[in-house]
């Protein structure tokens, strides 16, 4: 069985690197000098048992949590986001598992709040007055592509939507505004059937973009379905990385839960 | 502990009648030689603080307390303690209830205090005063002595029958446009004015219960342009409201003397720590009357008065 | 999920409006209060002249309400504003007659300090993590001490303001307008709330107050700089505490260190009644200028009644219990 | 998920036995204080009489501060013990003098309003779901001027109730113990917040509190009655103020309506620096005994040192946001 | 197809039936006319897609919310709870989809919440004192059951728990003091593959020992490994209810998300 750790399934250059990262949180070491690797245009599959560390690797990468060791490289420099908003004025859009919304806020003011849009002319930069307009219809536009205009008010607050709705306006603001990498964690956790479909869907979309994704889940099927490669978590570690074509779902889950040890870490 | 030590304790230290009334026992003290300890409540009817404070001065052994008691009668009981360790204890501007519950009482007459300035009111007006509109800027809601004895004082100085002489608001002269609180302040003054205003706009006659809510008074009236024929009268003497008669803003105010009470109560306490005298009050009244004067910029006839110019030699703050 | 689909009735409308317009609440108990004064009291309350005393009288609470309007909205509590406002307007009153500066210089200097009280219960909320009420709790006494420490407890009389700085009685200066007296004050109370409304409703630091204030993780990791956000809104509470302050001045003529005692429970008060949550993210500003009025009208027309003062704190605690009821009641029809 | 297994050095336990018993951190801060103003009083502030007279001066705020941690364990506030607290004593000593009920019935009577007062707080807030600051802040104001207009502003004396009604002081009474005066009072405060602490560690009761503090959703779905604990726990705030307004009889000698306008606050300050979360479910009681003696031994050393009052109010305003500033950083070591 | 909507898989008579539960959240009718049965000893899975009234549906049944309409009778008699203790005191426990702990108070503390044990003798009769020991044995027991025993410190905060120990002390919790009927509302949702197992093993064990269960899970595999009958909700309600032997997962997701409508809705 091939399994590469570092090669990537092509030989370019990643966009993406991470190495050593740690962080602690007291007693408990969420990350135990984690490698990473994205590859431009791919889609990477993070999968891994609870509390193995995945929600804090991508916390780290995208600015929300600062790790207290290691080296985070974005297209070959060095980064060191202090804030999510800094990870995401460097094109890294993150949609996390806790959705990370306010309830009694628009779903234009979420999808556009801290970078709002303002009136041209002095209106907007005397009285930095918004642009409710076209940030509505922009909202608009972005729900329209991902089939969620069932929702009938874009003004409409965020607490009065579905669980369901919700994690898809999340995962709508981030492929609208992502340009070098977005991140998923659990997107579909939440969501029946149908709206499942259509956020893999949205997920193949935006690959076919040319934006990598780095897609965290529990859901085997889902991660086979449209993983480029997976990279397993263990004990806040990178365990090994796996082609979802030459593996299968049990294999996946063994190396997961510690159940079954990959080739080259026997050797070591 | 050597030297001899006192005591004063206020009802609040946020009020100028009582920094200058420490300002004075500070400056006896220094004179005398003695240690003083200053104390005072919180907010005005702050009797725990000044039960604390006592208890303070108990355990630091001092010689004598002057105490401005924010309650007549709440802390009687630790005023008992503090004589019980043989401390002399006076009280000054208020007195305690009953009296003698304090060795002795270095205060103004309030009564009378208020009376002066009822009848210099009524003197004033002359036959006008059976058409007066009177309106009563109290202390608080919580009526403490010198509230009701100084409103009461004013009634029967103006020749209003006051009812209950230990209630406000229980009186029936139509003359009486109404009462309201002024926590002793400018902002009270002015807000309680503008109710009363609102309720009759016709009131020529305002009732003070200080200097303060007596200037915030002023500018409801000036506000409404009737600062000139309204008449205000208020009781204290501190300097800025000597000053406010010598302007017009009061038409008169009964002056008291802080700095004197304080003054000779330390002196009474250097006594007492030398030889054990005690005290002794005002022939025929049961306290010691450090007493009171109306000051007019326009006197009349039949009430006795001193100028603004003699006012503010006297006067404190 | 079902649905009904029901044709919006007039009574649905109106639910509909006053859900998504939280101040309708306090302003129709506003106007409900109006007419049973004008009831009980008679022509007399209506007047133009007893409308805008309780403008006058409300100036001080409404504009240090809406300072204490922009701290709750981020969830947190300002219990120094009192002791902010008077500090600031001893300063001002001071440094012009103690040290003899030039008024204008003294004024600004007196919402320097304000800014700077703020921003010090900023520093502690934002950085240290500290619990809103218990950094004001405890700045409220530091402030409030050095208040009368600085002040010495003197009061600076009217007339000498009057005389040498009448700058510090900008606000207190008036204009008729009808049979109704507007004082600068009310005028600056009044573009100062509307101000903030526009602020808050349009701009995108608005929107982040509320962000904060609704879930300030959630606000974090959506980009807001939750840390900035609530410095800029302590800082800017203790700023307008000042101003409150120079209008202090204007309306009691004098500068007096024990005034504004009661701005704190009162700007709370206002606040409750016009219907903004304490745990933040929810309501509008113009609520508690209604809040503020509807304290100030009932008050007003208690007097003009002739209502013992016990009985007017009576019924502003009851007021308050049950101005929120009532907006619980309609909130919980109109969902 | 990795785990560092070190072995607990002396650092390490010491920080598990703060993390696992909350009242320690005020307890040190309590012996510091001691500590400091024996230092810079001398030997007269460390006597058994200081130290004894220290437990008199707080036991009043200690005693509201039972009750007001109660509240505020359910992630609650009372603005209203002050004011229950003194109509109670009111009560009781009106009850005896004005309508001559016996003054055991009427000390009887003063507990009922007390736990009525309490009663009402509890229903607005189980049953009507409003938030406990707005309904205490509108209690507060409704029971104080029940107070002035029930009391007529009339001061009962000491002499009075001494000699006609010994009982309304029978927590004044004291004895001594080495050079050390105790009253009931004391010994109530005392019981009081040990049998609390009790209840609140070893019964169903005491773990619904804090499981209604924590997550009140949750403990309604886990089986707790929510509604039940919450009005339990205002009642029983208000009977315990009820009893704070007795101690208060005893403690003063005298009724008077104008006591205990500043318990509210001074119940939270203590509670605060007891380390008790004002978001609830998470404290001990006994830091709040310690929270109050802390001010108390705070205050004494100071006003025995002869400093200004105003530096007093200064210094306890540092006191908090220090206190909390520590507890935190202590809290965060530690975990 | 054999689609069955009244009749169970036994003849018995149903333990737990539900007619006619209608809940309305302002405009929103989360459960309309929704029936229901329980049989003794099976186990019942209830599906449906997001906001289809599921969770609604159990805490009717359990006491959390009281239905606007319709009828509720444990063996063969009308209940009608009031809250969640009244519907445990007959027996029915629950694990409800936002897990209900106290996050500050300890493990032991939260299995007991509302049934603490006292101890014998005067200080439990008179000062209701707590039987701590014997509460922590019990509680350290049920969870060594669940294989749970990676949790050291009984006394332990709930809140220092991941989130799938803290799955499954609340399973523990309702295995243990459920006597007559055990609800689950999506208890692996949280949970890694090995934990997800467990849940699975013990939901077996409840089952041998008598006790019916209700099992609500988005997780196929899971339902159709265990169910005996599969309550399908859609909109509200019953739409049907399949015997997982005779169905695949696809005609269920089918059925779930309106994509095929069951025999008998049709002839209707
Ligand atoms: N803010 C925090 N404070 C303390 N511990 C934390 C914090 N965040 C995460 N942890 C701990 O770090 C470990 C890794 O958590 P993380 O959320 O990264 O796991 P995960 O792989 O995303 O799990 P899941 O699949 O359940 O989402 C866990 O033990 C968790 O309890
Ligand atoms: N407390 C509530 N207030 C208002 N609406 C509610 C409430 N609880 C549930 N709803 C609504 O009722 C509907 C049914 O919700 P329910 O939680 O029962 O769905 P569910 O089938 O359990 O979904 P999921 O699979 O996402 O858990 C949803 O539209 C939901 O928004
Ligand atoms: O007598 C005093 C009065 O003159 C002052 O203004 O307020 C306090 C009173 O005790
Ligand atoms: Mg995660
Ligand atoms: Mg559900």
């Amino acid at each position: 069985m091939p399994l590469d750790m570092q090669s990537p399934s092509s030989s370019r250059e990643p966009i993406l690197t991470a190495r050593g990262l740690t962080k602690r949180y007291g007693k408990v070491v969420a990350l135990d000098r984690c490698d990473f690797d994205l590859y431009p245009g791919e889609i990477l599959a993070v999968i891994g048992d609870n509390g193995a560390g995945k929600s804090t690797l991508i916390k780290a990468i995208s600015g929300a949590v600062i790790p207290d060791e290691g080296e985070i490289r974005l297209e070959g420099r060095p980064v060191h986001f202090r804030n999510p908003t800094e990870a995401r004025e460097a094109g890294i859009e993150t949609v996390y598992q806790t959705l990370a919304m306010s309830p009694a806020l628009s779903i234009a003011d979420n999808m556009f709040m801290g970078r709002e849009l303002r009136k041209p002319g002095l209106m907007g930069r005397l009285f930095r007055q918004l642009d409710r307009p076209r940030m509505e219809a922009f909202a608009r536009e972005k729900l329209s592509e991902l089939g969620l205009m069932t929702i009938q008010n874009i003004n409409q607050a965020v607490e009065t939507l579905s669980g369901g709705q919700r994690q898809g306006v999340a995962v709508a603001r981030a492929a609208a505004f992502g340009s070098k990498v977005i991140i998923l964690d659990e997107p579909t956790a939440a969501l029946g059937v149908k709206e499942s479909r259509r956020v893999l869907e949205l997920i193949l979309d935006v690959k076919a973009r040319g934006i990598p994704i780095i897609l965290i889940s529990h859901n085997m099927p889902h991660v086979f379905e449209v993983a480029d490669r997976i990279h397993v978590h263990r004990l806040g570690r990178r365990l090994c990385v796996i082609d979802p074509k030459a593996h299968t779902m049990s294999d996946a889950v063994a190396y997961m839960t510690g159940a079954k040890v990959p080739e080259e870490m026997k050797a070591a | 502990q050597d030297g001899i030590s006192a005591c004063l304790i206020t009802k609040t230290e946020t009020n100028p009648f009582f920094v200058k009334m420490r300002e004075g026992a500070q400056a006896a003290a220094d004179a005398a030689g003695i240690t003083l300890y200053n104390y005072a409540g919180q907010i005005d009817g702050d009797h725990e603080s000044q039960v604390q404070a006592i208890e303070t001065c108990i355990a630091n052994g001092v010689d004598g307390i002057l105490l401005v008691p924010s309650d007549s009668s709440a802390i009687v009981s630790s005023v008992q303690q503090a004589r019980d360790a043989g401390i002399l204890v006076i009280a000054l501007d208020t007195p305690l209830n009953p009296i003698d519950a304090a060795h002795s009482t270095f205060a103004t007459d309030n009564f009378e205090a208020g009376r002066l300035i009822g009848q210099y009111a009524a003197a004033r007006l002359g036959e006008e005063a059976a058409n007066a509109k009177i309106a009563f800027l109290d202390l608080n809601v919580s009526q403490p002595t010198v509230d009701v004895l100084r409103d009461q004082g004013f009634m029967t100085g103006f020749g209003i029958d006051v009812k209950d002489p230990n209630v406000i608001g229980d009186e029936d002269d139509p003359r009486i446009v109404g009462h309201d609180v002024t926590d002793g302040n400018e902002e009270g003054g002015r807000r309680a004015m503008e109710n009363l205003l609102a309720r009759d706009p016709d009131i020529n006659v305002v009732y003070t219960i200080n200097e303060p809510s007596a200037a915030g008074a002023y500018e409801a009236l000036r506000a409404v342009g009737r600062e000139d024929d309204v008449m205000i009268l208020s009781v204290d003497g501190g300097c800025p409201g000597v000053q406010n008669v010598a302007d017009g803003v009061i038409a008169a105010t009964s002056q008291q003397y802080p700095l004197d009470m304080a003054r000779l109560g330390i002196e009474a306490i250097a006594r007492y720590a030398a030889d054990g005298t005690l005290p002794e009050n005002t022939p025929g009244k049961d306290f010691f009357d450090t007493g009171v004067r109306l000051i007019a910029a326009e006197p009349v006839e039949g009430v006795e008065s001193i100028s603004v110019e003699e006012g503010l030699e006297l006067c404190w703050g | 999920m079902a649905e009904f689909h029901e044709k919006p009735t007039l009574l649905r409308r109106m639910q509909h409006a006053l859900h998504v317009t939280p101040s309708l609440v306090p302003l129709i108990v506003l106007l409900a209060a109006i007419a049973l004064f004008a009831l009980l009291v008679g022509g007399r309350f209506f007047s133009a002249g007893s409308q805008s005393l309780v403008l006058q009288q409300v100036q001080i609470v409404g504009i240090v309400a809406a300072a204490q309007t922009l701290v709750i909205l981020t969830a947190g509590i300002d219990l120094s504003v009192g002791a902010i406002m008077v500090l600031s307007s001893v300063v001002m009153g001071q440094f012009t007659f103690r040290y003899g500066l030039p008024p204008e210089l003294a004024v600004l200097c007196g919402l320097l300090v304000g800014l700077g009280c703020g921003l010090i219960n900023g520093l502690l909320v934002a950085y240290m993590k500290l619990p809103p009420f218990i950094v004001t709790l405890g700045t409220w006494q530091v402030f409030l001490a050095t208040n009368f420490l600085f002040s010495r407890n003197e009061t600076i009389r009217a007339q000498d303001i009057e005389a040498q700085a009448p700058i510090l009685q900008f606000f207190g200066q008036s204009f008729r307008l009808g049979g109704a007296t507007f004082t600068y004050g009310v005028v600056f109370m009044l573009i100062l709330v509307l101000g903030l409304a526009y602020a808050l409703r349009h701009t995108a630091w608005g929107r982040h107050v509320y962000a904060v204030g609704d879930d300030p993780d959630a606000a974090q990791l959506s980009g807001v700089n939750t840390k900035r956000v609530l410095i800029s809104v302590y800082t800017l509470s203790g700023l307008i505490c000042a101003f409150a302050g120079w209008a202090l001045i204007g309306r009691i003529g004098s500068v007096s260190p024990t005034s504004g005692q009661e701005a704190n429970i009162q700007s709370i008060t206002a606040v409750v009644i016009g219907g903004i949550s304490l745990f933040g993210g929810r309501g509008s500003i113009l609520g508690a200028l209604f809040g503020a009025l509807i304290v100030g009208v009932v008050s007003l027309g208690l007097r003009m009644m002739g209502t013992d003062p016990q009985w007017t704190y009576f019924f502003i605690g009851v007021l308050i219990i049950v101005a929120v009821l009532v907006d619980q009641w309609i909130r919980k029809v109109a969902s």
